[in-house]
């Protein structure tokens, strides 16, 4: 555990070297974005890291990874169909950010979407059994892992197509402003979905409303560093993905997505400011993806071994203890009851998800339009 | 179906396709403060085919977006809006230019509510002209009723006169599901009596007999509707033969009672079509007729389409293209063994 | 096809779809210095069906092209390629990706030769999976024979068995015309026998009975071919009813004088097709088959095809969805008036 | 035509306001450009000016702009069908920068393409002939105003779909270079083509194809200002379009398009950059449409008539024969010479298109697919 934490201290410079590369987003100058982080980090370590809200924070991540480990074993069990995208490595991203949101705000994600269901607080037991096909699943086992839907809790979807949801939460930001509340609308996205069309015409679309106050959407790129097995450096004439969001007037900064502090304190200032102005913002997340692309990239040809191993010092989950140890007095014992019982609920989750019963075969011709099955089941 | 459950007198009104369409997005705009239309040139220039005439200066620039030339942003922005509520009507300024929203419309407008397990509506309005015949050549003179009406989560409807224009158009924006509004271009100056009733709604899903007839059936929609009425009258007048035309006015749901109930009648049946005939809408109806009421047609369907190209730039060619009357006359005799 | 002219022994192998895909990617690429690939995870991740394994290390990659996640991108520069001599195979990761690319398959690969007067040829192959099955849920698991094969100036291509995947692909590749190359996921693994020549060729346009029999005729393309051809096992073990069974290959050009041929001796038809009914595939060969064929028919054609819904994830509605072998079965039955 | 001049000097101003709002591109500092252009203007006038070239290419300028006025006429006695987009006003893009040209380098254009294809060299006659829909256009007459081809010109097509060439022109560029030529791909789109995802997707790959040197692209901006009735600013988000594009890591500056002498001066040395370097460029040519933005746009409720007028006097033909007569004594006798000669080149096209055949109907099935037609016919 020393060396890991020694050996982060390495990682952080790779961030840092990101960040250098590329500037910082905003118009601040180089480095003066890493200081500012740190400055706020600094901040909320004296004032609010202890607040109980940090704890909770730490759970979500902790059930997060559960969670995400149990879906793979399901998933190579057999349970769990289709493809799977698990959040490990990420989990920071969701829970730095939307834990900065109100409860009425609302999220669109892509197809790696089990972590910002959990963080709005869907039912674990719900999540699993939509993973696994059943009728006491979220959206009754129709959508599976990729589209996660939870919208009493927020969540208006996971997406497959890669890119594609980017224009609903434009969409979704003008009707919020345009019936004149003040939510905001979160809509998260790989790096690699920044290169398909219809990522170009809904932020060039998100700039032009924002610029009369209608587009209330904080877009939040997922910059694991690849798009599968493709690099940002192989698949990004502009390896600076905050400077392309401001080629759509939207401002960008980078923020390091596995300190969830950081990412905390950008978020709380970001999201009030888009609430107030309603225009768009960007935070760019620079996060590595633990786990394959998705079940099924066992070989990761894309990468070795040592560079996955060197993210896992960098941890969010590691570091967010480490510095609550330090800080708040966390100890081992929390720690491992926190385990313990984010466990118990990942196995209850799959215990629930196992026992339900699959959909009722005229749930087939049920949703297909408004007020469609019922009548229709011929089956 | 305006009004059910309560007689009154109802005035027509005799108005034009195109202010059949303003109208309808007119009225459900006053009706209800959550409809809202986007698309390209609507706002300032008024629209291509003027049916926002006037909308921007009525209803504010909120309301009456003026969008980038980004036919996949207005479609998958219409349906983040639709998620939340609103009720937005998005002009394509024509069909072939939503090739580029197809993604959109196709994987995400289409299905949302079903992988979602109905937790979202999505009433979603995509109107715009589509059709052949104005020399605009290849890549603007397609038809899309079996491009979208293969597609289930979808409406699709394809009006051929202004009544039907109208209703179909407010029941799309009071509905909750996304429609697929073909209009044809050809038909914006055509006008035809209208009910004058604010709730004048006409439901998807209903074909109707527009002329009866007792020796064939003549399936159509939209523009091709008017071609086979012209073969219809041509036919009763010259020929003696009385065709029964039956127009379908939506592709999904599509509604064959009406065509299967005319075929027991004639025992024939011949369907027109503008566009190419492989994998066309015709097919579709064909093939229906077919495995429903085989044993009581006397011929087989013949199907009346466009050629098999790409629709060529120069008018002679155009004219090649497309159907005439002539052909669905000769299609009907040949139902009729008559020739 | 194979050297039409000079008689040869030609020694089978037998090998796996997916190898036959790879291999006739790998020795057009050898013969033709012209011939290249662009896909997303092509390269380094080596394809996530596999089928482009080791070929970035061979070819390099000026020939071997990762792309960005654009679709449209991937398509339209295949196509300004091909307008300049060169002979581009795409790989679409699923086919439901290309609808991304719809504007530019549709509007533009398919209609340019058309517009520029013939002035270019526009050699762009692209292939990839389609199809249903495999728990990818609605936006993954589609198919796509009548969507691109409505639209003149494209070639579609459906193959079910090692051997014509090969072939085909072969000839698209040599080909100066666009390809739609629509494979299965499902069969990749499948194994058959390919002729053991480089010069393998498959025609576009040539439709194939695959199963001989008198009593009906089964129709089908790709995977559902084999669907056709277990029924068909079992109707002739249990029933002793004898199917004769077709495989298109080729939706678009389609070559029905096999399948009208074969409704001369048999009297009955049933298509199968994977997907939604409405404007599906099956319609216009049923549509065809009645229109040419009629009095030969003792009986409807009837259609077997996937439920009209969006593919549900949760694998027993899946399961519900997609045809089934008992489902053909009941079909012909239907046909032959046995049930 | 002194006062035209004089507030020819007025409006040049406003050019150069779009200049200075958004700076230059590259990294030149703000106005640096516009000195800079300035300087190779002068360079040309006292070096080449007079260069019996510059004769040529005003007689091509104003053969673009006699062509546009018959084809307007033409249409509105129902010759020509379809839609019809003329270039007036916007002749020095394409008389300034094709000419720099090899006679190998290939262009791909949007719809408003007969003056691409006059400047390449394309028979005038044929050219009309498309217009009319005659068998002895460029494309048979199947094509129309929108879709000229003439390959043996290096015209790979005038396309219809906003935006949907920018794909062709990057994979042409890069087969160019597959193929171990140094010829040089340019494509003409407008300022409103670029909201549209085929653009992006186009664009990221031409960055990145750059970076290996494969893709001998010059991407031109006719930047007039409005797509359609939408004016950059209600269409774009950042409106310094230039910007947009080294968001794809594609060098771009602005040039004012009505300088055909400036324009020359870029496109000479860009495009031998291009040639060198395998790497694309980008010119935004600021312009203005004096015509419709179609034949059907008669109203223009967007835009004044006070605003089209003002820009009448930074015509680029005024412009360019104002500068040959000041600097090589041209007169305004060669100038009545060259109109005439030019009024008779349209006038015996327009005869020529007038007289020839509607195509044979048997051209209905031919060019669908290769060997297609003959033996297909059955009308
Ligand atoms: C339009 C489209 N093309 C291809 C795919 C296949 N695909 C699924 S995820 C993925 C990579 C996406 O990478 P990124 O956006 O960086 O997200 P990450 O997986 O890294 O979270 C690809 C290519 C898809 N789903 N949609
Ligand atoms: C995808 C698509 N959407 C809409 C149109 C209709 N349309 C034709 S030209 C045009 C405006 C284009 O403006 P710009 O790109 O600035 O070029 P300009 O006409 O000014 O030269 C529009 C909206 C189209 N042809 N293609
Ligand atoms: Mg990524
Ligand atoms: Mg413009």
């Amino acid at each position: 555990m020393r060396t890991g934490l020694a050996r982060a201290s390495v990682k952080l410079s790779r961030n840092a070297r990101v960040m250098k590369e590329h500037g910082s987003g905003m118009d601040l100058e180089l480095g003066t974005v890493m200081a500012k982080q740190k400055e706020r980090t600094a901040v909320l370590e004296n004032a609010e890291v202890c607040a109980p809200e940090w704890n909770d924070i730490l759970e979500k991540m902790v059930l997060i990874r559960k969670f995400e480990e149990a879906s793979e074993r399901e998933f190579r069990k057999g349970n769990i169909g289709g493809y799977l995208h698990v959040y490990s490595g990420q989990e920071g991203i969701v829970a730095g950010i939307l834990t900065a949101l109100g409860s009425e705000d609302i999220v669109f994600a892509g197809y790696r979407d089990h972590a910002h269901a959990l963080v709005l607080g869907s039912d674990p037991k719900a999540l699993m059994a939509e993973l696994f096909g059943k009728r006491t699943g979220l959206s009754k086992g129709k959508g599976g892992s990729m589209h996660l839907f939870d919208v009493a809790h927020g969540l208006y979807g996971g997406y497959g197509i890669v890119g594609g949801h980017l224009t609903l939460a434009t969409g979704a930001a003008y009707a919020l402003r345009y019936r004149n509340t003040d939510r905001v609308a979160v809509c998260y996205f790989g790096d690699g979905a920044m290169n398909i069309g219809p990522f170009h015409e809904a932020l060039n679309m998100a700039g032009l409303w924002g610029k009369q106050g209608m587009c209330p959407a904080l877009f939040v790129i997922e910059n694991n560093g690849y798009a599968m097995g493709t690099s940002v450096e192989r698949h990004s004439a502009l390896t600076d993905l905050s400077a392309r969001m401001r080629a759509y007037n939207i401002p960008a900064e980078k923020v390091d997505g596995q300190d969830v502090f950081a990412l905390r304190g950008v978020a709380d200032r970001v999201v009030r400011q888009i609430r107030e102005t309603g225009h768009p913002y960007c935070i760019e997340a620079i996060t590595y993806r633990f786990s394959g692309h998705g079940a099924a990239d066992i070989l990761q040809p894309y990468r070795t071994k040592e560079e996955v191993e060197e993210h896992k010092h960098r941890d969010p989950i590691l570091i967010l203890k480490k510095r609550m140890k330090e800080v708040c007095g966390l100890t081992d014992d929390d720690i491992s009851r926190m385990e313990k019982e984010a466990a118990a609920v990942v196995a209850g989750a799959v215990k629930f998800a196992t026992e339900s019963e699959e959909p009722a075969p005229e749930e087939l011709f049920r949703d297909v339009v408004s007020g469609s099955g019922e009548d229709r089941f011929h089956g | 179906m305006s009004s059910p459950g309560r007689e009154r007198i109802v005035f027509m009104a005799e108005i034009s396709y195109r202010d059949a369409i303003r109208e309808a997005l007119v009225e459900e705009m006053d009706r209800d403060e959550n409809v809202l239309l986007l698309g390209e040139d609507i706002g300032i220039y008024e629209g291509t085919f003027r049916i926002t005439q006037g909308m921007l200066k009525k209803y504010g620039a909120k309301r009456v977006i003026d969008t980038p030339i980004a036919e996949a942003g207005m479609a998958g922005t219409a349906a983040g809006m639709a998620m939340l509520g609103l009720k937005p009507v998005v002009e394509m300024m024509t069909f072939n230019f939503a090739f580029v929203a197809a993604d959109q419309i196709l994987n995400h407008i289409a299905k949302i509510r079903y992988f979602s397990g109905g937790q979202v509506d999505m009433p979603v309005v995509i109107r715009g002209p589509q059709g052949a015949g104005m020399q605009l050549s290849a890549q603007h003179s397609q038809s899309f009723e079996s491009f979208y009406g293969h597609f289930p989560g979808l409406i699709v409807a394809a009006p051929s006169n202004a009544s039907d224009a109208k209703g179909m158009l407010k029941s799309a924006i009071r509905g909750k599901d996304p429609v697929i509004f073909l209009e044809n271009a050809a038909l914006y100056g055509l006008k035809s009596e209208v009910p004058d009733d604010v709730n004048h709604l006409v439901p998807f899903g209903k074909s109707v007999v527009v002329r009866e007839g007792s020796d064939v059936t003549i399936v159509s929609y939209s523009r091709m509707l008017h071609l086979s009425l012209a073969a219809a009258a041509t036919l009763s007048a010259d020929e003696g033969i009385e065709a029964e035309v039956i127009d379908l006015r939506t592709l999904r749901p599509l509604d064959m009672d009406p065509v299967f109930e005319s075929v027991r009648k004639t025992h024939r049946a011949v369907v027109v079509q503008e566009q190419w005939k492989p994998f066309g809408a015709a097919a579709e109806i064909a093939a229906s007729i077919t495995e429903t009421v085989f044993d009581e047609l006397d011929a087989p369907v013949v199907r009346v389409t466009g050629e098999d190209v790409p629709m060529p730039y120069a008018r002679n060619l155009e004219l090649l293209a497309v159907p005439h009357e002539e052909q669905v006359i000769e299609a009907v005799k040949r139902v009729l063994y008559r020739n």
